[in-house]
Formats: C-alpha cells, structure tokens, sequence
C-alpha cells in the first residue's frame, strides 16, 4: 500500500484570485511581512499495489482528474506503508 | 516567452512573422501602406487582433448590414457595449449576447466563467445594473465522457461566476448533437436596467481629457485570444494554452459596484469594459469613435506579473478590467471612489486631436498609428459564397411520416432525448433568485423579471434549432427569430428586439458563408416582420474541428416587456376543468424534428415551413387573450411537438391529468414540428371571449386524473401517468452523466 | 424597530434583505458597509447572503475580520438579534458566535432551489410566529451548506433546543438534516436558506415573513413595555 | 526571505465529501487501487524578515485564518530564501 501525496498548484502566470485575496486580507490584518499567497491543492491517496506501474498510474490521475493541465502543474511524492 | 527578443521591423517582415499573429500578405501590406513604414512588433500585434474577426468582423460585417436595426423604441442599436430599448417611464433595457466558444473548449470552467464576466461588464459598462442573465449552450452527445466534462465544467463555470456575482442566471437552453462534439459552444446573455438619463458610452471626447484604468492587475493571460477565436480549433490548440484567463467574479463585483456608483459622477466622460484585444481594443475604439486620438504611458499600466512589454500589456486578455474617461483634474475624486471599494484607479493618458494613437513604454514611442486604422479601417471581405449540394438534395425530399409503433414509449423516448428533457440538473446549480425578482424561474418557456417598484416585468429568452438551419438557413433563421418570440408572448409580454450570436463554420469556406447569409436573411426578415430590431450581437465563426464545422448555430436572444404583473403567464395547466387549446395547424413536419432525430439517428429533408406573417398575427391574438386575463396557461410547441408540449405542460404539479383527442394520423398530429402553434388552457368561464379573440382549436380537458390520455376517434393512442412520463423526463439528464462510455 | 444589513466586499442578497425588511415589514433598515466601527442605534443586525471576498479561502472566513465584525460580536453580547443567512451564516460560525463549520455541499455543487423546513423550536424570538413543527417553504442557494460539528457539539445543539430548522429533505448532507442554529442564548440566528427570498407570494412563498415578523414582536414586548 | 509551505488537512474525524467524490470518480475511471483520497490545501507564502519571531507570525496566521480548526489542522514547513 502506498500513500501518496500530490501538490496541485496554480502555473505561475495564471491569476489566483484566492491567494491575492488571502494576502490582502493578512496585510490588513497587520501581517505586512506576508508579501505573496498562493493556494494550491494538497492531497492524500491511498494506492493499493497493482499489476500497473506506480507511477504511470499517479500521472495519468494527476493529467485526467486531479490537475487541470491547462492551467495547473502537479507533484508528487511517494511513501509506502508496511502492513502492520 | 514572448517578451525577451523581439523581431525589428525587418524579420517582421521577411520573416512574415505577421502570418503567425494572423495577418495575411495583403493585410500587412496594407498596414505598411498606412504607416507610410514597416510597423514594429508592438504595431505588428496591434493590428493583428484589432483586424481579427473577433474584433473587426472583417467577413460577417457584410452580412449583418442586412439586419434590421432601428425601432421606435431602439435608443442604441449595434456598436456599443450593448444594445438599449425603451421600456417607458425613463427606464430601459440593455442586453447583448457574447460568445466564449473556444476558451471553453479548452479550459471549460475558466472559459465559461469569463464568458460571463466579459457579457457583464459589456452590460455595466453602459452604466445600466445588469439583472439577469441566460445562456445557450451546445455539446456533443452525452454517451461520451469528454462531452460529460465539458458540460459539467461549463455549467459550474457559469454557476461560479454568475452566482458570486449576484446576477441571477434566469433561463437558457442546451442542446446536444455530435455536431459540436469537438467545439462546444457557450453563449451567454446579460441583461441590464437602466435610467435614460445614466446612458453611458465608450466614447473618449475632449481634448486632454484623462484616460484611467481601472480594476485587476495586467497579466500575461490571454494574449492574442482575439485571434484565437478567429481560428479553427485544431490538435494543437492546447499550444495556445496560455489564452486560457481565470476569471475573479469577487473582483468583478467591486467593479460593477464602482462602475454604477461612478456613472452618477458629472466627471465621467466615457467607459468601456476590455474585453477582447483588452488594452489595445478599448482605448483605440473609444478614440475612433469620440472621432479623436489617445496617448498612453504604458509604465503606468497596473502589472501583475514583471518585465512585461509593451505587446503583451496592450493584447493582454487579463479580465475584471475597465477603460475610463474623466474629465481632467477630476482624477482625485475618482481614485477615491474606486478606493472605497478597494480597487486601483490609475490615470494612464490623455485624449488628443490629431486622431493618432500613441503609446510611450519606457521612454520611448512604441506605437504611433492613425487611429482609425486600427479601430474603423479593417479590410472588409466579401466572401464566395455558394449552395451546398445537400440543400438541393433535402429539398427534394418529401416530408415521410416515421413510422411509430408504440406512441406512449416513443413519448417516453422523446421525454429523455437531453434536448428536451428537463435542464433542472442544469439550473438548480444557478442562483437564478437573488435580486428577488425572479416572478417565472426557468422551467417555463421564458423567464420572467419584475421591475421593482412598477407593475413592469421583463421576459427574456434565448432559442435556436440549429437542424432546421443546417437543412435551410433562411426558414430556420426565420424559425429562430419566431421561437423566440413565442416563448416571450406565451409569458405574457410583448417582444422588443433581438441580440443575436452567430456561431458558424469558418466562412472561408464558400458553402459556410452561403450558411451565414442565408441565416441572417431569415433572422432579418422575421425581425422586420415581428418588430424586433438586432440591437446588438456577437459573432463567432470558425466552429470547426478537423474541418468539420457545427450545424450554422445563429442564438437569438430576445427581451419582451410585460406592461402588467397581472399578464405573466407560465407553460404550466393550472386548474382541473380548463379547457385545453391548440393554436395553429399541424402539418406532417419532421425534417430535423426530434422524431426524425430518434428513428434514424439522422436529419434530413426539408425543415417545417414558417409563414412569417401568420406567426406575426398568431402571436398578437394570444398576447391579446393573455392581456384580456383569459389564457391560464400558454406553452409553444417546438422540439417534439404537440405531445411533448402536452406532456411538459402537465409537469407544473402533481395531480393534474388532461383528456386530449386529435384527429388525423396521430404520428403527425403528437410529434410533427410544425410551427406557429401554441398550446392553450382557458377557465371554462372565459371560453367565450377566449374564442372572440382567438382563432383556435379546442382538444381537451384539464382533469385531476393524473394521467395524460390522448384519443383520436374515440379510439386511445395514449394513456401516461404523468408521474411516469415526469420521473423519464427529470432523471434522463443526471442519468446520462452517470454513464460510462 | 431599526435594522441594520451589513455590506461584505461581495455580499449580493443585501438588498433583498433590504427590501423585506423596508417593503414587506415596513420597519425601518439601512445598509451599514464592513467598515463602520460602530452600530449603535440599530436594534436588529442582520447579515445577508453572498459571496463576501469572494469566499476565497472558506467562506466567511476573510469577511469575519471586518471592523464591523466587533460590533456584532457586541450586539449578540448584548442580546440583541442578530441573524445570519446563508454566507452570513457561515461568517457567523466562522467568527464563532454560532459553533460549527460548514463543508461544501455533498453533491459538490451549488445548489438553488425552494425547500422544505421544519421548525423545530418556535420558542426563539426568531421563530415565534411559527407553529411547532410547522413545514415551510424557503429557497436555498449555496455551495456550502454542509453544516459539521462534532458529536459532543451536537447533543449540546440539541439539549438547549438550539436546532431551529431542519430540511425535510436534505439537499446538502448537513448534520442531523440542520439548516439552521442559535447560540446558547437564543439571539444569534444561522441558517442557510433565505427568509428573505421569501416574503412575497408573487416569487412563490412568503413563509419567511414570519421569521421578520418575530423579531419585531419580540422587540416590541420587550421594548414597549419598558417604555 | 522565507517560502513558508502550508498544508492544511481536514480532521481524520470529518467526513470529506471532495475526496469521497474523487475517490468514486478514479474508481468508476478504472482505478480501483486508489482507495482513499483526502483533499486539502496547500499554501505557498512568501514572508519578508521582520521583527517578530518567524514561527509565532506562522502559527498565528494559521489559527486565524488559514484554517478552521474546528474541523482542519496544519503543519508547514519553512525554507530560506536567499537574496539574489
Ligand atoms: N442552460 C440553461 N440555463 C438556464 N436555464 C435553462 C438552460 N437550459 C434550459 N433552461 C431552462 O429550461 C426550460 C426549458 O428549456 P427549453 O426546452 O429550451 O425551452 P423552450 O423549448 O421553450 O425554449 C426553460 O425555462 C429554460 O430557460
Ligand atoms: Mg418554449
């Protein structure tokens, strides 16, 4: 079993309203140092072993469903877990 | 990126780097020729989207000279951000139609979203609050899963800007066909109130006037997005991915609030939104038309993102942007008012008198074009134009009656066809009550929008059967138009005037432009006819994947005026005991009918005949009836005909049935599309007037029987639970996502 | 009586929440903006629904730092009414004067339609009006509404009588079918379906006035007697 | 200069009706080895140098604003930029 964690996050000339957002509002809650937010997605999958190739599998969700390849990039990043 | 080496004037040039922005040999050789010099690349970029057809309609323009325009009531026709109509008491209505085709066919939710953001700014930017708004939509079939995606992508991307914005989205329609299956289409209407007296217009006038900017930052987004909808989509149109913008409804909505608050500001001298060709567009346009020049810093442009040209900041496509003219030394006042909402406003040039548009990037002159050039003097193109061989070949046909077997499964077949089953998966996603003003929510033939504070309402719709225009543009031109109408009078109101989006193939194709023309044709003369002047529209062509292009696809969008609360009317039977009538005859129609659609998984032969004048009579008989307060319900046949209008009719309530006898060969009497007919329901009280003023046909009964039987001669064709023929007709569309391909 | 309706950068049902209380209720109401530092003279806050900051981040959780955002924490402290719809009501639990959170909706998409509620407590001063039980009929529209707490949370809710609506049918998988809570004191007021969509028969239901017309009586007998 | 990365998770506790619609998604997809998904955020912050203590600044931004700790929690990790 594998859990693996993949970053979604917003290409970096694409507008993020969210991130402009959060950081307007930490300035003016007195958090000055806070120059730039990005928001991104985080997420966790449980992958059970298969007969298919890991990796390929995690690519093909990440290009089909979970990014937007359009105007996202992803990574992602790989633990296994040793049956208890 | 684009930004570090530009070509010089020469490689542009040689190199015929102006082919790639889109420019043809003779159009660059033209731009020399006004210059007087070879342009740089900013110049270059310039005139490359401004001559786009997305900006210049350099091939449509023809063809829309032929739409009627004018109207007693019309006070601004095509040419502004949108169009007005008089609706008295010093009020009026702004609408307009705007398409986002391409950009939703490659990032559905982003390119739907901003489709709705660009219509709404083209509305406020008239300085009138943008009420409603209505999209038309069109996908291939549900069976495939790309389709499934970008159908519940765009549809969420309407919901997500519309909703956060707070303008209801009141009404639409959505049809399915393999023709759009590569090339979807996204059409989206706002409509908008206004007081005469607040008309604004994208006019930049007096000498030394200053030019402001204001709303989001700059970015890099959409470059060229113009000239992207002016092409075909091809494999590679994922290339172009950076055209893709994200639109910031929230930002948006400070944006409209400023825009209205500033429209009451003797300072303002002219506004209009950026939209396509942002920058470059608005400022050129505004010059042109005040018949003056414009000189921008572009160092002072808002940036988002740092080292940007002077050609990426002038075709940006960055979104929630707006261009204004102030009157000068009132700048403060400005900036102050735009403050309070927390957004920027920045002064970034001034309007001059030698016609010239100037434009300074660090230190230097980085355009200096007349200004009409850019923005009047596109090459106007005449295009061949000739009559594909399957016209000939449909026209020949007779109309054939398909053959049904078992009318109350072909019924239910009708019922779950996604074109006519219920888009309550559709709209429950939109807010379509907040204003609270919404007095009909989608569901019925038109929406309908009081006016607070008057017995006024608004009935607004958006309608286009785009078989019957593929098999013969000119009737379903006609056909569109008439539609339209109907569903507004069937609401109660009286049709005011039309926006229109043409969606076609790419019109360099001679049988495409023989499309084009002929469907504006058609749309002319039942606008004539009907009284509804094109205030305005939009086109896009290009509709083509792998050189196919969709069926012709021109959306009318229509706005009625209701003169009393008490004259709004809906689809739905109201009460067991009314007596059921049909207007207009039935012919055997089934040429691109959905019947058709069903039994041979094809369309073919003539479209339904429209007799333009007959509609124009029907109509102005049952707006009588309804206004003399004896029509309890009105509903036009389209898709599926008679038993399909039957059957949505009786989908208002829980208890109702009807008792319906027909007459001929039922096959044509239940499913024919023949136009100009309209289903009817009168209290048995009223029957009297109801027929002095109608000319109709009386066919049944409403009953509390829960059941929809129709006879013909005594003998029964069908006798449907509505509970079943309701539960196919609400489940099909959520069923058919839950497909697998 | 004398309302306020607060105005977030974003907020859209401000003015239908305007009109109900102006054209159907006849008391009198004004917009007070994010800014203000103070609603003294207002009897009645009320919170409207919307999109404040856009509902980046989570929704309410950028407009909950407001300046206003101090008064109204003063006003429910004061036990005046104070009701919070839909992104009002998520501003509230994000500022935590109602406990809880909100999700997305279940379907993960925005839903818009008219539903039906039961009132489970017609002892508050927003639901006086009410029959125990009573089904009414008010619209909802939101993406979040997917109401959460925690077990613990949750027999409190329901030990104090703080559950005020739930839904007949669920349209957003929120906990125990809830649409909408008081605080422990009763005057603070969350729900997300708007009572304000619904005061006019011409639009479909009125069944919304009921809960205004509370809150004016029990202002009334309050403030009446006392003069 | 500090990049801050901030992940904010939904509580084990709390039903996280994205991720189930994910999971069902990648399952109907074929991917029947995905067998949970988890969906969060992920937060890039850019953070100047200032007086006050870099940590205390994050965790106070976090508590306030970048989660809801009645049902997410957070971590972050922290990395210093060097000025160019
Ligand atoms: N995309 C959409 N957005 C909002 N409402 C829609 C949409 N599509 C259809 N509707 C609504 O569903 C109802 C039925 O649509 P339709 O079958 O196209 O009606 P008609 O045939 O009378 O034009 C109408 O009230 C329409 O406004
Ligand atoms: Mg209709």
């Amino acid at each position: 079993m594998f859990k693996v964690k993949v970053y979604v996050t917003l290409r970096e000339s694409v507008l993020d309203p969210q991130g402009k957002a959060v950081t307007q509002s930490l300035n003016s809650l007195n958090y000055q140092e806070v120059t730039d937010v990005r928001i991104g997605k985080y997420m966790e999958l449980t992958i059970e072993k298969s007969e298919r190739d890991l990796d390929e599998v995690i690519n093909e969700i990440c290009t089909k469903l979970l990014a937007n390849p359009v105007i996202e990039d992803y990574r992602y990043e790989v633990e296994e877990c040793v049956a208890q | 990126m684009l930004s570090t080496l530009e070509p010089n004037p020469e490689q542009i040039k040689q190199e015929k780097i102006y082919q790639q922005m889109g420019l043809s040999d003779e159009e660059f050789a033209m731009v020399e020729k006004i210059l007087g010099r070879t342009p740089n690349y900013t110049e270059t970029g310039l005139f490359s989207v401004m001559w786009s057809e997305h900006c210049s309609y350099k091939t449509s323009k023809p063809v829309l000279k032929r739409f009627p325009t004018a109207g007693q009531r019309v006070l601004q026709g095509p040419g502004e951000g949108a169009g007005i109509v008089d609706i008295g008491d010093g009020q009026a209505v702004v609408f307009k139609i705007e398409s986002h085709n391409h950009p939703s066919a490659i990032e559905p939710y982003q390119g739907a979203a901003t489709g709705v953001g660009g219509i709404i700014r083209d509305v406020f930017s008239m300085g009138a609050r943008p009420i409603a708004m209505l999209n038309s939509l069109r996908f291939g079939e549900l069976n495939k899963a790309r389709t499934r995606y970008l159908f519940k992508e765009v549809v969420a991307g309407i919901a997500g800007y519309g909703n956060c914005i707070g303008i209801p989205t009141v009404g639409g329609e959505v049809q399915f066909d393999p023709s759009y299956e590569g090339n979807p289409l996204v059409n989206a209407m706002c409509v908008g109130l206004i007081d005469h007296k607040d008309i604004k217009k994208g006019q930049a006038h007096g000498l030394g006037n200053t030019v402001m900017y204001v709303g989001a930052k700059t970015g890099r987004d959409g470059i060229h997005g113009a000239t992207f909808a002016s092409e075909e989509l091809t494999e590679d149109s994922d290339e172009k991915r950076p055209a893709v913008q994200v639109g910031d409804p929230f930002m948006e909505k400070l944006l409209l609030e400023a825009c209205l608050e500033l429209i009451q500001s003797d300072a303002l001298v002219g506004i209009q939104d950026m939209g396509a060709a942002g920058l470059a567009s608005s400022s050129s346009e505004m010059a042109s038309k005040a018949g003056m020049g414009i000189e921008m810093n572009l160092d002072l442009v808002p940036q988002r993102e740092t080292g940007m040209t002077a050609y990426e900041m002038m075709l940006s496509e960055s979104q929630e942007r707006m261009l204004i003219v102030v009157k000068k030394g009132r700048e403060q006042e400005i900036k102050d008012l735009f403050k309070k909402y927390d957004l920027d406003a920045v002064a970034i040039g001034q309007v001059t008198d030698d016609k010239q548009f100037r434009l300074f990037h660090k230190g230097e002159v980085v355009a200096d074009i007349p200004v009409d050039a850019l923005a009047e003097d596109a090459p106007v193109y005449h295009k061949p134009s000739k009559e594909p061989a399957y016209f000939a070949e449909f026209q020949e046909m007779d109309n054939e009656v398909p053959q049904v077997d078992d009318v109350k499964d072909t019924l239910l077949q009708l019922l779950c066809q996604p074109t006519i089953a219920s888009k309550e998966w559709v709209y429950e996603q939109y807010d379509y009550m907040v204003r609270t003003n919404t007095v009909v929510a989608p569901g019925s033939d038109a929406a309908v929008t009081r006016i607070r504070g008057t017995r006024k309402a608004l009935a607004m719709t958006t309608d286009c059967n785009s078989r019957f225009v593929y098999l013969d543009p000119v009737t379903g031109g006609k056909i569109a138009v008439a539609e339209a109408a109907r569903n507004i009078v069937c609401s109660g109101a009286e049709p005011l005037a039309i926006t229109d989006n043409l969606n076609f193939g790419n019109p360099e194709k001679p049988e495409v432009f023989w499309q084009i023309e002929k469907a504006a044709d058609g749309i002319s003369e039942a606008c004539r006819v009907l009284e509804t002047p094109v205030i305005g529209g939009n086109v896009s062509l290009y509709n083509e994947t792998s050189g196919t292009a969709i069926y012709p696809t021109p959306v009318i969008g229509m706005v009625g005026l209701v003169t009393d609360l008490d004259h709004i009317t809906t689809q739905h039977f109201k009460t067991s005991g009314d007596l059921i009538y049909l207007v207009g005859e039935t012919k055997a129609e089934f040429g691109g009918s959905e019947l058709q659609k069903l039994t041979y998984g094809r369309i073919f032969g003539k479209a339904p005949e429209l007799d333009i004048d007959t509609e124009k009579e029907r109509q102005q008989q049952v707006l009588a009836a309804i206004r003399a307060g004896v029509v309890q319900s009105a509903h036009d046949l389209s898709e599926g005909g008679l038993g399909v209008a039957l059957a949505e009719s009786l989908f208002g309530s829980e208890a109702l049935g009807a008792d319906v006898s027909i007459t001929g060969n039922h096959v044509t009497a239940l499913f024919s599309e023949t136009q100009t007919r309209f289903l009817l329901t009168v209290k048995k009280e009223d029957q009297a007037e109801f027929e002095r003023l109608v000319e109709a046909q009386w066919i049944g009964e409403v009953n509390d029987s829960g059941v929809l039987t129709v006879t013909n001669e005594g003998q029964t064709v069908v006798a449907a639970p509505v509970a079943e023929l309701k539960a196919a007709w609400r489940g099909a569309i959520p069923c058919l996502l839950k497909s697998r391909d | 009586m004398k309302f306020a309706v607060i105005v977030f950068p974003g907020s859209n049902c401000d003015v239908d929440m305007y009109h109900s209380i102006k054209d159907e209720l006849g008391e009198e109401v004004e917009y007070v903006w994010h800014d203000t530092e103070s609603l003294e003279g207002f009897d009645g806050i009320l919170l409207p629904g919307g999109f404040s900051y856009g509902d980046y981040l989570r929704t309410g959780a950028i407009a909950r730092f407001s300046k206003v955002m101090k008064e109204v924490v003063k006003a429910a402290e004061a036990g005046k009414p104070v009701l919070g719809v839909c992104n009002g009501f998520q501003i509230l639990l994000e500022a935590g004067l109602l406990p809880g959170a909100m999700r997305r909706n279940e379907s993960l998409s925005f839903i818009c339609k008219p539903v039906e509620l039961i009132v489970e407590n017609n002892q508050t001063m927003f639901t006086a009006e009410y029959q125990p039980g009573e089904s009414i009929t008010i619209p909802v529209a939101h993406g979040e509404g997917n109401y959460y707490c925690d077990e613990e949370m949750l027999e409190k809710l329901r030990a104090n009588n703080q559950i005020v609506f739930t839904y007949q049918q669920n349209p957003n998988g929120s906990l125990a079918d809830i649409a909408g809570i008081t605080n422990e004191k009763g005057n603070v007021l969350g729900m997300m379906p708007h009572p304000e969509r619904a005061v006019d028969g011409l639009l479909g239901s009125a069944d919304g006035l009921k809960l205004f017309q509370s809150i004016v009586k029990s202002w009334r007998e309050a403030h009446v007697v006392n003069a």
